[in-house]
């Protein structure tokens, strides 16, 4: 270990956010530039009869209205992966339109953009546009939209089914074993929708130079480089390199702003038909509209058990709701994101899932932190919880019964799963033994049961997880339907004073690359950390790269700039043997210089950078110049995992749920800094906690919103949540060269169905054995009285 | 949205019907309509002005009248339309001799609101109706004391 | 109408419309972008500045209201390049992640920290109940606060 | 957000404010905390043309004390309610009620007339000035007066107030010993049930916020006390119980009758 790695460096992004110095696109004004305002659907379905934009043109300040009429309404966003009807049929893939023009297929659909001089002349005349609407019946559940004479999303197919889909071994065979078990435990439920709700909402300008015939999109994306990818060559067919997308600080994303968003592309598109920049920010009743959900499965499972608790098979039928179009990554969300980690940490032997995936009349579903694997560890934890239940058997036990045994990916081959798999490394007991002991299960137990007799509802859930992170290799996921690769690109560019440039294809919006990347590199190269600068978020600065998301940052980003890194120190050793007059093989590098072994000779990483440069005594047909750029396609996702558990108390009289204790022991490989680990760890433990507590996307019949804003949607606040305790075990990556697996959506993946798993032991005795999430005090309530 | 209530009012059942059924006493009596414009038999155009506390909007529609039975019940149906969203309302009302000698109107029925009604008003809107009720049947038995001054 | 606010120590005058917020005031006439909007419900708290000493969502102020009044924001907090000790302490203990929240955290702990100079977990996370932060489960920001109430005692 | 366009008038005094209104009548709309008022503009879901801000008029925001009343200013915020030490003292339970309004930002500037004048049926206040059998000072048009806060509640957002009429000031009669009691909305914090019981002798007077369109006395349970919490079955006695997302009319009645028990036992 070096200088840095592995510490908990303090960040050296904060001094801007805390200065209020930070540049998120909003903040970002450009001369002459307008401001836009949508005019969107009040109904989930409905016939576009007419717009009268007429009212609207003769306001104050407005430069242009456009409608679907315009040439903007032929153009459409495309999906960005593609997956096919378990009968080979093709995947049913709508056009997502720019702006509506016929037809509207979810509430907050844009129908119309003004822009204006002003954010307030374009709001105004936005009120002016007329349009008349034929409402239609609307349908906003996954499972009901799969029913007969269910209204059509889109009427080009006869069902609204956008594919059907399975994985795992043969369904009748897994039906044979299940008849066949001890026990068989059911669960029906519902993931609920949510709203990712990054604090910063989406906000986009669009720029146009006439000049160059350039284009310039400032935009709070998490993947820059598949904006440019997917709105050039799919959307506007712009040529890539006359477009540049930029992307510097976001205000988070959690999933929601890896995908290209339909006003992206119109506001570029605008932005050359105005000959002006234009910007538009997202409201927050807007964001509820149109930034893409999360979750929304309808479930259906069963696990099998054998009489000593071993499950033998498990079977699950879903429907996952993918809302009026496809979204860039949704088919991937509930299919190869989700099904594959249906083995879990178990050793179950048999394990089908069939997904229906339905288009519904509401906005597009996507990746939500996690995205897929929450769902699959949510089903898990709780069926086996409730199988735990049902047959008697303490929780912990039951699943020290099914555990893969530890493996390291090195001695022990990695595991094979039966949903296509192979997990890398893993020692699944360790965590959970360490969470119980950090617990006190033992004496929790007594307590749990002394409390019960003054009529007070303890409960400790149990939650022990993997996912799978930085997918990859680029040729597994395209034989997977993915349509781009997911590689990264690491650039090490050493300036002949020998500071070091770093520029990353992956995006921070809050994960703190600028100082996490900045450590390894530097502890790698030897020198200091502040001679090493890290860029990200700019098409023209980075090569290309895939964004972030997936919890791949450092696994695969991080990945790519070691390989460059390694290529640096190679030809660095060849100009300081060299300038040492000595053999390569008898030079080692070490702290920041190449010394001949044995010796006290060594030249610097400084006087080798500036050889490089100014290349007078210089190795022969070596090129100049130090930098080095590398793509780093994985061999394997990495496979982080761990322990959970929450404790709550439940208000016997009132349903309430309070959080007293929240226990996470996470795997996540090497840790390249603590704090910044510990830092994602809480966020997403929030999250989690937050689904499982608190928040709901809900649509009524008509496909209205009635959770639409704050005063509605749930998020936990300050005062929802205890202090969150975090451990780590440590099983390194085996494939990777920093042996790091991933940390970013590990909190929200173990953490919800700790929570659930508590307030159902909590509430055991009375005989529930489910509730469906959120828990509000009125469910859980009413779950007490049944 | 679910709608449900009932009143007594102080008048009998022929009366209280004719009410119902008098545009001019309609327009009177209906929290916030402003203007009351017969289209043709039991259709007709309503502008009104809606003011619940922060809420404050002003309304274009029809509203008709449709299943009558003659002093028993009737089905109002509305449809609102306003820059914040839309209301569309169907509600029966049923007319009963009470046997005190006025009568009770029992009412059932189901809103759907669209926009921003719909997204932002949740929390309140089965408050809204419940005030709205009352204001309607208390401004009805004003009607009815005026009549039998 | 005109008016003249004095912000972070600056007198300022200006004729502006009465819909204008404080918050738009701050971002679009001043410049002072470290003010975030985050909702349109004044739940989220991002917007958070002092006016006159107390903490205040400068998206449901009008610009107007705030005339003759004292404004601090974000920008006004660090004093000759050194920053305040609430800032300070988030990036100490890791307050915060994607930033954007975190103007509005730190001007609201500054109103905690005047009113529970030696604030218990419960003080603070009560205080924190109009602000969002959706990064950091709000754990390092207790503890950020924690640190800045002790540095300012010390 | 942006609210439509409206002019914006600084009233100086309680009479150029009752004038305002009188004149522009429903186009006019009174701004004192805004803390709702304000949202509601930005959304659109409410346009006045001229808004009157009556924060700068003097002598609407002290907080006095005579022989057994504590008279608190409409303009005073809920902040400086919080930190009197005489409301503390004499009228606890107010004190009980504001430390669960809002948060730290929104007690900065909303008002307790404000509130009161909004009528949320949600809001913490109109619980407890019905329990302390409060009056609410207004002044119109046609003068002063003072309307007993029993009478003030009408409806959903709808009070005794004349359409010329400002809350000025609201006199608390001294409280020794009260309770108030909130469960809230998980998302809004506002009140699903909100109860406040102020205890004499061996009465009760308590005051309900959140249940029904209209904050009310629950008399019923007032009637049936006896010194313990098994009156609290009372709690919504002929009352059309309201109904949402997070509650519906069963279990706002159950939690109703709860939280009454638990202010009655306290």
């Amino acid at each position: 270990m070096g200088e840095f790695i592995g510490k908990s460096v303090k960040r050296r992004e904060d001094a801007r956010f805390l200065k209020g110095m930070g540049k998120y696109t909003d903040d970002i004004k450009l001369p002459k530039m307008t401001h836009s305002a949508f005019v969107r659907s009040p109904y989930a379905h409905a016939k576009i009869e007419n717009v009268d934009i007429s009212e609207a043109e003769k306001a104050d300040g407005v430069v242009a209205i456009f409608t679907g009429k315009d040439a903007c309404g032929e153009y459409g966003v495309p999906c960005g992966w593609q997956v096919d009807f378990k009968n080979g049929e093709t995947m049913r893939e709508p056009k997502h339109p720019l702006l509506a023009k016929d037809k509207i297929r979810h509430l907050g659909e844009a129908v119309t953009i003004v822009i204006a001089e002003t954010l307030e002349q374009a709001r105004d005349a936005a009120e002016l546009v007329e349009v008349d609407y034929e409402e239609l019946p609307a349908v906003t559940d996954p499972k009901k939209a799969m029913e007969e004479g269910a209204p059509l999303v889109h009427d080009d197919w006869d069902s609204n089914a956008a594919f059907d889909w399975c994985i795992g071994n043969d369904r009748a065979e897994v039906e044979a074993a299940l008849e066949k078990a001890h026990h068989v435990t059911e669960m029906e439920y519902r993931n609920q929708r949510l709203a990712p709700n990054a604090m910063e909402p989406r906000s986009y300008i669009a720029d146009y130079d006439v000049n160059g015939d350039k284009y310039t999109l400032y935009t709070s994306t998490q993947n820059p480089h598949l904006i440019r990818l997917l709105m050039c060559a799919f959307v506007l067919g712009l040529p890539e390199h006359k477009v540049r997308i930029v992307s510097k600080d976001v205000g988070g994303g959690f999933g929601s702003k890896i995908y290209h968003y339909t006003e992206e592309a119109l506001l570029t598109w605008a932005a050359k038909e105005i000959g002006r920049p234009v910007k538009w920010t997202s409201d927050r009743s807007e964001a509820f509209l149109t930034d893409a959900h999360g979750r929304d499965h309808v479930v259906k499972s069963r696990m099998g058990f054998d009489k000593d608790g071993k499950i033998v098979a498990h079977l699950t039928d879903e429907y996952c709701g993918m809302g009026a179009y496809l979204s860039t990554f949704a088919p991937a969300v509930p299919t190869y994101l989700h099904g594959t980690l249906f083995q879990g940490v178990y050793t179950t032997p048999l394990i089908h899932l069939n997904v229906i995936a339905p288009f519904t009349h509401t906005v597009p579903v996507d990746a939500y932190r996690g995205a897929g694997r929450p769902e699959a560890t949510y089903l898990l934890e709780r069926i086996i919880s409730k199988g735990a239940q049902e047959m008697g058997m303490d929780a912990a036990e039951i699943r020290y019964k099914n555990f893969i045994p530890p493996f390291d990916g090195v001695e022990e081959a990695g595991y094979q799963t039966q949903v296509a798999l192979q997990y890398d490394s893993g020692n699944y007991e360790a965590a959970l033994k360490k969470g119980l002991e950090r617990l006190g299960y033992d004496d929790f137990r007594k307590e749990q049961s002394e409390a019960r007799k003054n009529g007070r509802l303890l409960g400790v859930g149990i939650s022990t997880y993997i996912e799978g992170c930085g997918i990859a290799p680029s040729a597994v996921v395209g034989a997977l339907g993915a349509r781009a690769g997911l590689y990264e690109v690491g650039q090490v560019r050493v300036q002949p004073t020998g500071k070091v440039s770093v520029f990353t294809g992956a995006h921070s919006h809050g994960q703190g690359h600028e100082t996490v990347f900045a450590q390894f590199v530097a502890d790698k190269l030897g020198i200091d950390m502040a001679d090493v600068e890290i860029e990200h978020g700019d098409t023209d600065q980075v090569a290309f790269g895939m964004g972030t998301y997936g919890s791949r940052s450092l696994a695969v980003g991080g990945s790519a700039i070691i390989k460059s890194i390694d290529k640096i120190l190679e030809k660095g050793a060849k100009i300081a043997a060299h300038k040492l007059e000595a053999a390569e093989d008898d030079l080692e590098y070490a702290s920041g210089k190449w010394t001949v072994k044995g010796t006290d000779k060594s030249v610097s990483f400084g006087d080798v950078a500036l050889t490089a440069y100014v290349p007078h005594n210089y190795p022969e047909g070596l090129e100049p110049g130090l930098d080095f750029s590398s793509f780093y396609d994985p061999s394997n996702f990495t496979y982080p995992f761990g322990t959970h558990i929450a404790v709550v108390e439940v208000d016997a009289d009132t349903g309430a749920v309070e959080l007293q204790r929240f226990i996470a022991v996470d795997d996540v490989g090497n840790i390249m800094n603590p704090m910044i680990v510990e830092g994602q760890i809480h966020g997403g433990v929030a999250q989690g906690v937050g689904q499982a507590l608190l928040e709901e996307v809900a649509y009524d019949e008509a496909g209205q919103m009635i959770t639409g804003s704050y005063m509605d949607y749930a998020m936990p606040r300050a005062d929802d949540l205890p202090m969150i305790e975090t451990e780590n075990t440590v099983t390194p990556c085996p494939h990777n060269p920093l042996g790091v697996k991933g940390a970013g959506e590990a909190g929200a993946i173990g953490s919800t169905p700790a929570v659930v798993n508590a307030v159902v032991d909590a509430l055991a005795h009375l005989g529930v054995t489910d509730i469906q999430m959120p828990l509000k005090p009125q469910t859980v309530w009413k779950a007490m009285q049944n | 949205m679910k709608i449900k209530g009932n009143y007594k009012l102080p008048a009998s059942r022929s009366v209280v019907w004719d009410m119902v059924m008098d545009p001019e006493i309609l327009e009177r009596v209906t929290p916030g309509i402003k203007e009351l414009k017969e289209l043709s038999q039991d259709q007709y155009e309503a502008v009104s002005e809606v003011r619940v506390g922060p809420v404050k909007g002003n309304f274009t529609g029809k509203l008709s009248i449709k299943d009558k039975t003659e002093e028993e019940g009737c089905t109002l149906v509305i449809d609102q339309k306003s820059k914040m969203g839309n209301v569309v309302a169907e509600i029966v009302m049923n007319l009963a001799s009470s046997d005190e000698g006025g009568t009770d109107v029992t009412y059932t029925g189901e809103a759907k609101m669209s926009g921003t009604l719909a997204s932002m008003g949740q929390r309140i809107m089965s408050g809204v109706v419940s005030t709205l009720s009352k204001q309607f049947f208390k401004s009805m038995e004003e009607e009815i004391d005026k009549r039998s001054a | 109408m005109n008016v003249t606010i004095t912000v972070n120590g600056k007198q300022f005058t200006h004729d502006i419309e009465p819909r204008l917020s404080l918050a738009q005031y701050l971002r679009e006439n001043l410049d002072l972008t470290g003010t975030h909007i985050g909702c349109d419900t004044s739940g989220c708290g991002a917007c958070t500045i002092t006016m006159d000493g107390n903490a205040v969502k400068s998206c449901t102020v009008l610009a107007v209201q705030a005339d003759g009044s004292e404004i601090t924001t974000i920008e006004g907090m660090a004093q000759n390049g050194e920053m305040h000790p609430i800032q300070a302490a988030f990036k100490e203990k890791h307050g915060l992640q994607c930033g954007f929240c975190t103007p509005g955290m730190v001007m609201v702990a500054a109103d905690i920290l005047k009113n529970y100079p030696n604030p218990s977990e419960e003080d603070i996370r009560h205080g924190l109940k109009g602000n969002f932060c959706r990064c950091t489960g709000y754990h390092n920001i207790v503890k950020s606060i924690q640190l800045a109430a002790e540095t300012i005692n010390d | 957000m942006i609210p439509a366009k409206f002019d914006y008038i600084k009233a100086t005094s309680i009479s150029e404010a009752v004038n305002l209104l009188d004149e522009h009548g429903f186009d006019a709309k009174i701004l004192s905390g805004g803390q709702s008022l304000l949202p509601a503009m930005k959304l659109r879901l409410n346009r006045p043309e001229i808004v009157i801000d009556i924060n700068g008029i003097p002598g609407m925001n002290s907080i006095e004390e005579t022989g057994d009343e504590v008279i608190i200013g409409a303009n005073c915020t809920h902040t400086q309610i919080l930190n009197s030490d005489m409301v503390y003292k004499t009228v606890n339970i107010l004190h009980q009620a504001v430390t669960t309004l809002g948060d730290v930002q929104v007690r900065n500037r909303g008002t307790i007339g404000g509130s009161l004048a909004h009528a949320d049926p949600s809001a913490d206040y109109p619980a407890v000035v019905l329990a302390c059998n409060a009056q609410i000072e207004v002044e119109g048009k046609g003068g002063k007066r003072t309307i007993a806060a029993t009478d003030f509640f009408q409806g959903i957002f709808t009070t005794a107030l004349e359409d010329d009429e400002i809350v000025t000031a609201v006199r608390f009669p001294k409280v020794a010993h009260g309770k108030y009691l909130k469960f809230y909305q998980s998302a809004s914090r506002f009140a699903i049930v909100g109860v406040a019981v102020v205890f004499d002798d061996s009465k009760v007077k308590v005051g309900i916020t959140g249940v029904s369109d209209t904050p009310y006395r629950a008399t019923a349970v007032e009637e049936a006390y006896t010194g313990n919490g098994d009156a609290a079955e009372h709690a919504v006695d002929g009352i059309e119980v309201m109904s949402d997302h997070f509650a519906d009319e069963n279990y706002r009645s159950h939690l109703a009758k709860v939280m009454v028990k638990r202010a009655l036992e306290e």
